[in-house]
């Protein structure tokens, strides 16, 4: 089992064997005691680009948030005379096809995105993270019928399937959150039960067995935690993802309905327009391009700065 | 080997019968009445219950079910609502559209994505990496429909390089593949890369080298073939996946293929048409996955030579 | 890979002292002051801090210490695999009367496998899983010399007939997966072997093996070495395998060696107290069962050596010298030496360095 | 086996009686299923007070007699007995009790401590699981106890696992064992892997203890000089079955099941004056556990061997004070 000195030093983290110095002055200095959220932090500061990121995804959602304060319009007050008007100072962005304020609107479409971004994605890994740890854990027939049913959804083309069900439940932006939750959970799912099944090999676990500790204490004290870094990185898959979803199916007309705002809604509507007016059907493009690149630059970074808590 | 197909064969068959139940059961709880939608308002309301007795639609779900299956393995999707013309006959019209354009866009996406991860990984954390990764992350994030507008502005309308829509000639599916294709070049190039440095830490890289071969011998002979078993999976599962990612790019640049077929199905609630293509797109795509599946058993020794 | 501007660096130092070392060339392998620090965020990390080691022709050398004292980090500077952030940063390794230091890539890679070769701890994944094992070992052949691929299966053949390998033809076509950890070890050595080097380095050859297939690894290795002119350098934490096939024995602690001697001499005149103590921690079938003996503490972190000599917190015989300053290998006689202050008196033909 | 008591009079604290455990191999549909007949009707006393140790190369199934005893793996046929309970007949509550007097230590010092735990949690945790205090802070001062008995320092408390080196880890995984004050504790490999110098600072800790709380231990090792060391009679096993149990001076003295003799002549000995230049060792490899050989399972290897010993598998035999599975051993 001994490691071989010149894969140990490789690495940066020199390990506690190699770093101790005699038991009986141990220099809390020299160990490698980083916490996750150290080396998010630590990440953070070395990769530009993730903070940049950082930075504009608490802006965006700081700008949802306070959308009334940022703009003198009403997203939805249409105004005849300004139809179609190009950008001006009034109308940074110019106004849309029934003369409501362009910029407004966008400011509003955050809100969507954000909550979309972070609630079904929430649930459906709620949901997944108990099912693939009960289908780890107990194996077995529970098992079984999860991890077929992960089968069937995974199956499906993620946006096919969202839009079924949201063709199903009539449209509109509650629709998509079950959708996306109904369609995101099989991958959590799947991935919390192969880090389960890992650690229930652990002998930390077995440890635990040993002692008579309780099955759900085991499942939810001594597994659960060891999960966290991967739901980090699905969280980071997830949410970009789904906000893409959500404005592929506004703009095929089957998600957020008029006269809500939504990104994808906006290029949908602006699309007739666009050799004309193309900045309309541009600007919630960017938005989106802007909102969804900075989630995945970030996760990048957060993927690369967890790399070693995923190897465990 | 053979085992394993066969086993792999079994194993695709209940996902895809469970998938067509859910699909079948999501679209038929549809609130709206299909024979309302069928004969819009000219019908006497009597007349509403003969025809739903007539069409089997006060049958039990799973039996609907089963009848509607047993006519789809014999080729028979039922008939159109709107347009009163059998549905396979219009998937057999769509399909070779779509299939043409997830072709053209897989290769797209091999000829860019592979090499661009290769590239990367070999240089790792230099510009040539960054600028890289950071393309195929705009790939990844960038909305499918958005950039295919963006990009009928500009090289259609703007510089008129090329066809804003339509589906006569290869020229027309230049700017759908690339748009199709970027998305899954991004996920190709970013798979190969961490595959790849993932196997070059590995003890036989080390045993390669200590062997006196060269870095180009080291990647290519030793690295890659490790690497690439993941990602030909990867591959082969994007063509499949690319039929569904067709939906939108179809919509878009007004290809009549299956993706715009469902989304007119579903604008016009189109029952039949709707289920039939949906139905025949994941069934695909299940076979895809499964070819994947036996591509790396092939690939990888360790699953070939028992 | 290798940073050539630092070895250049360490090269132009070993000019001066090439003229020496030139005299002793009937060594198959002479390190001089090898030094090979690895550059990490917390701080340089002396992993082999000025070691020389020589090895005769035709000798099972052994390196002996326990995880991190450098023996591999040692034996990877000899084939300039060191990976990053670490690097050689001095000090001279000449093979055969050839200077490796400062070597090109290209140079280095026509010695790697051809004249100096290598088998790692794990026989498992030190074998690429996609090929054959036939391919592989064959591909060393092909890489070094001109012959045909129908010769160089011959070649394999023969060789893993030679390290014992039952139905060789068959198992050239047997990837990794399907062959026994004791057999992919043979098949690591026949690779190692294929090219006739002048030097084999064994990295914990065994550990990773029960011990009835250690004990054939270690006879076939002992063959081996007697039937060709190969030197073979091993490198273990075990005693046992160095007493077993070991000719000389170099000692090492934190990125130093500490005591260097014939195996029988260091095993009946065990001198520095480290030594002592691995070989006394080891339960003996002879005594009563009593407390065994322990070195206390630990291996010091590299980051921050202890002033002095580097074994003086954990050594019970350290007097006040040894933490002020560390101690040169003394020669104490029957190429016998020791770098310890008890040894100072003893020393016959004068500091080594 | 019955006898309850050895001959210096201690009474058998454990007993294994024709335990078998095979794993299903799953994912193969080849004719049939694959078994992996890791343990193959072993009886077994472990006395109290005693250190039993079991040796044999990887795959000989030591490792899951261990579990075997300490019921983390369910026997697929035979009798597991703890203080002459059958743990079969026991609920799963009763079972959870009577793991108070039963502990492992486990090789891997790295996996064996969940990275998110603190030390005061980890060795809490059995204190906690049993509600053996009443306050968190009688909980505390016993957590400390523990840690100055294992020579940790017990500022220590709130620190990490992975802000401690292998050996120190080893002694957290040991205080953890001892917080419940246990009768019998299965030590898996407990220093094969740790530095020689550690290993010696871990042995004889486990060497102390033992005496201090009158332990007795079920010592995994393949590790025979360790074993020499610590254990008072030794259980060889090879593939799945027992060759030989014995005192362990007299087994190091006198090997009588020819695995034995081999596997002593196999371990290089920090002696180069007892380097022989023909020593006899064993050819071949180890035989698959999923298709064990017939009749003695050591035969294929055995160079002894004589028709019999493929055909008919040798029983354990009660030969001079120990017992040999062997056709060829008589008295």
């Amino acid at each position: 089992m001994q490691n071989s000195d010149i894969l140990i030093l490789n690495d940066q983290n020199l390990p506690p064997d190699l770093g101790l110095p005699p038991a009986e002055d141990i220099d809390a200095e020299l160990l490698d005691n980083e916490t996750m959220g150290d080396r998010i932090k630590t990440m953070l500061r070395k990769n530009k680009l993730a903070a940049a990121s950082f930075v504009v995804i608490v802006l965006m959602c700081l700008a949802a948030a306070f959308a009334p304060f940022l703009t003198p319009y009403e997203p939805n007050k249409t105004s005849l005379k300004d139809r179609l008007a190009p950008p001006s100072r009034e109308h940074i962005l110019g106004c849309d096809e029934l003369g409501r304020d362009h910029f407004t609107r966008l400011l509003y479409g955050t809100r969507v995105s954000v909550m979309i971004g972070l609630f079904p994605t929430s649930v459906a890994m709620i949901i997944g993270t108990v099912l693939g740890l009960f289908a780890g854990f107990y194996g077995g027939k529970i098992d079984f019928v999860i991890m077929r049913l992960a089968d069937v959804v995974l199956a499906f083309p993620s946006l096919l399937l969202a839009m079924v069900v949201s063709y199903t439940l009539k449209g509109g932006i509650i629709s998509i959150f079950l959708a996306l939750a109904a369609v995101k959970w099989a991958r959590t799912a799947r991935v919390i039960r192969a880090q389960t099944l890992s650690m229930k090999e652990k002998e930390f676990v077995e440890a635990a067995r040993s002692l008579g500790v309780k099955k759900s204490t085991i499942m939810f004290r001594h597994i659960l935690p060891n999960c966290l870094p991967n739901l980090i990185v699905l969280l980071t898959l997830n949410i970009p993802e789904s906000i893409l979803d959500e404005a592929s199916l506004s703009f095929l007309g089957i998600g957020a309905q008029p006269p809500s705002t939504s990104w994808g809604l906006m290029v949908f509507r602006c699309k007739p327009f666009l050799f004309e007016y193309p900045w309309l059907a541009i600007a919630p493009g960017v938005a989106i391009l802007v909102f969804v690149l900075a989630f995945n630059f970030l996760g990048d970074g957060v993927r690369d700065a967890l790399d070693p808590y995923l190897k465990d | 080997m053979a085992r394993y197909i066969i086993k792999r064969i079994l194993v695709a068959f209940p996902v895809l019968i469970a998938v067509s139940l859910i699909l079948f059961v999501l679209l038929n709880v549809v609130p709206g009445d299909p024979v309302t939608v069928m004969m819009r308002e000219h019908i006497k309301p009597e007349l509403i219950e003969v025809f739903r007795e007539r069409m089997g639609l006060n049958d039990p779900i799973l039996v609907q079910f089963g009848r509607y299956m047993v006519n789809a393995l014999r080729g028979d999707f039922g008939m159109s609502y709107k347009l009163q013309r059998d549905v396979s006959a219009m998937i057999r019209e769509a399909f070779p559209h779509t299939i043409k354009l997830a072709i053209y866009a897989a290769l797209v996406a091999w000829i860019i994505g592979i090499p661009a991860g290769i590239l990367s990984a070999v240089k790792q954390n230099t510009l040539v990496d960054r600028a890289f990764m950071s393309f195929s992350l705009m790939g990844v994030s960038l909305p499918v429909f958005w950039a295919g507008l963006l990009m009928q502005y500009l090289f259609a309308f703007k510089l008129g390089w090329l066809p804003v829509t339509g589906y006569y000639s290869p020229r027309y599916y230049i700017l759908p593949a690339i748009v199709l294709g970027w998305q899954s070049a991004g996920t190709i190039a970013r798979l190969t890369r961490s595959n790849l440095l993932e196997v070059m830490k590995n003890d036989y890289i080390r045993t390669a080298r200590a062997k006196g071969l060269g870095e180009t011998v080291v990647v290519v002979g030793h690295a890659l073939k490790n690497a690439m078993l993941p990602v030909v999976t990867m591959m082969a599962m994007q063509v499949a996946g690319l039929l569904g990612g067709a939906v939108m790019t179809e919509s878009i640049f007004g290809i009549p293929g299956l993706g715009r077929i469902t989304v007119d199905a579903m604008g016009t609630r189109d029952m039949p048409l709707l289920q039939g293509s949906v139905l025949f797109i994941t069934a695909i795509i299940i076979i895809g996955n499964m070819v994947a599946d036996l591509l790396y058993a092939f690939l990888d020794p360790r699953i070939r030579v028992e | 890979m290798m940073t050539n501007l630092a070895a250049g660096r360490a090269a132009d130092r070993i000019m001066d002292m090439a003229a020496d070392t030139a005299a002793e060339a009937q060594e198959m392998l002479a390190i001089t002051d090898l030094k090979t620090h690895f550059f990490t965020q917390k701080g340089v990390v002396p992993a082999v801090d000025g070691v020389s080691i020589r090895i005769p022709e035709k000798q099972v050398m052994g390196i002996v210490g326990e995880s991190g004292c450098g023996k591999s980090v040692t034996a990877m500077s000899i084939l300039q695999l060191v990976s990053r952030p670490g690097r050689i940063v001095g000090g001279s390794i000449m093979l055969d009367g050839e200077e490796l230091v400062g070597k090109s890539v290209k140079e280095m890679r026509n010695i790697r496998g051809n004249k100096v070769s290598v088998i790692f701890q794990e026989p498992m994944t030190s074998l690429n899983p996609v090929y054959t094992v036939g391919r592989q070992v064959s591909e060393a052949i092909t890489v070094h010399r001109q012959v045909g691929k129908q010769e160089a299966r011959q070649q394999v053949v023969e060789m893993f007939k030679a390290v014992g390998i039952p139905e060789a033809e068959r198992r050239f076509n047997s990837f990794p997966h399907q062959l026994s950890g004791g057999l992919r070890q043979r098949v690591m050595i026949a690779m190692a072997m294929v090219c006739q080097p002048k030097l084999m380095i064994a990295d914990e050859p065994t550990t990773a093996l029960d011990v009835t297939i250690e004990a054939q690894i270690l006879h076939l290795m002992r063959r081996l070495e007697e039937k060709s002119n190969t030197s073979i350098m091993l490198i273990t934490h075990n005693m046992g395998v160095v007493a077993e096939i070991c000719d000389f024995v170099y000692v090492m602690y934190a990125g130093k060696v500490m005591e260097q001697a014939p195996v029988f001499e260091l095993f009946d005149h065990t001198k520095h107290p480290y030594t002592k103590g691995l070989l006394n921690s080891i339960p003996k079938p002879t005594e009563e069962k009593q407390r065994l003996y322990n070195i206390k503490g630990m291996v010091p972190n590299l980051l921050r050596l202890p002033k002095g000599c580097r074994f003086s917190p954990r050594c019970e015989y350290a007097m006040p010298e040894c933490r002020e300053r560390e101690p040169e290998l003394y020669d104490c006689g029957k190429n016998h030496k020791v770098r310890c202050f008890l040894y100072q008196k003893d020393q016959g033909g004068g500091a080594d360095e | 086996m019955n006898n309850t008591l050895n001959h210096d009079g201690a009474k058998v604290l454990a007993a294994a009686e024709n335990v078998v455990k095979e794993f299903k191999l799953s994912g193969n549909i080849r004719r049939g299923q694959m078994v992996v007949h890791a343990v193959t009707d072993v009886s077994l006393n472990i006395y109290e007070g005693e250190t039993l140790a079991m040796v044999g190369e990887s795959g000989c199934g030591k490792s899951t007699m261990g579990r075997l005893i300490l019921r983390l793996l369910e026997p697929t046929a035979g009798t597991v007995r703890f203080e002459g309970r059958d743990l079969a007949e026991l609920g799963e509550e009763e079972l959870r009790h009577l793991r108070k007097k039963m502990q492992i230590i486990f090789q891997d010092p790295y996996a064996s401590l969940n990275p998110r735990m603190t030390v005061a949690q980890i060795i809490a945790e059995p204190l906690n699981t049993h509600q053996i205090y009443g306050s968190q802070k009688e909980t505390e001062a016993r957590v400390k106890e523990l840690m100055k008995k294992v020579g940790i320092r017990p500022e220590f408390t709130n620190r990490y696992p992975h802000q401690f080196s292998g050996g120190q880890r080893q002694r957290i995984g040991i205080a953890r064992a001892l917080a419940l004050n246990p009768k019998l504790i299965v030590c898996d490999e407990p220093v094969s892997a740790l530095d020689v110098s550690i290993q010696a600072q871990i042995l004889n800790l486990l060497h102390d203890l033992q005496k201090e709380m009158g332990l007795t231990y079920l010592f995994i090792s393949h590790d025979l000089s360790v074993v020499r060391y610590i254990s008072d009679r030794i259980c060889v096993m090879f593939l799945g079955k027992i060759c030989e149990v014995g005192p362990t001076e007299e087994i190091f003295r006198a090997p009588k099941h020819p695995y034995t003799r081999f596997l002593l002549e196999a371990v290089p000995k920090p002696n180069p004056h007892l380097r022989k230049e023909q020593k006899a060792f064993l050819t071949g490899e180890m035989p698959s556990p999923v298709k064990p050989p017939a009749g003695c399972r050591f035969h294929t290897r055995c160079p002894l061997a004589v028709q019999r010993c493929s055909q008919e598998v040798p029983v354990l035999r009660n030969i001079e004070g120990r017992q040999v599975a062997c056709h060829l051993v008589t008295a």
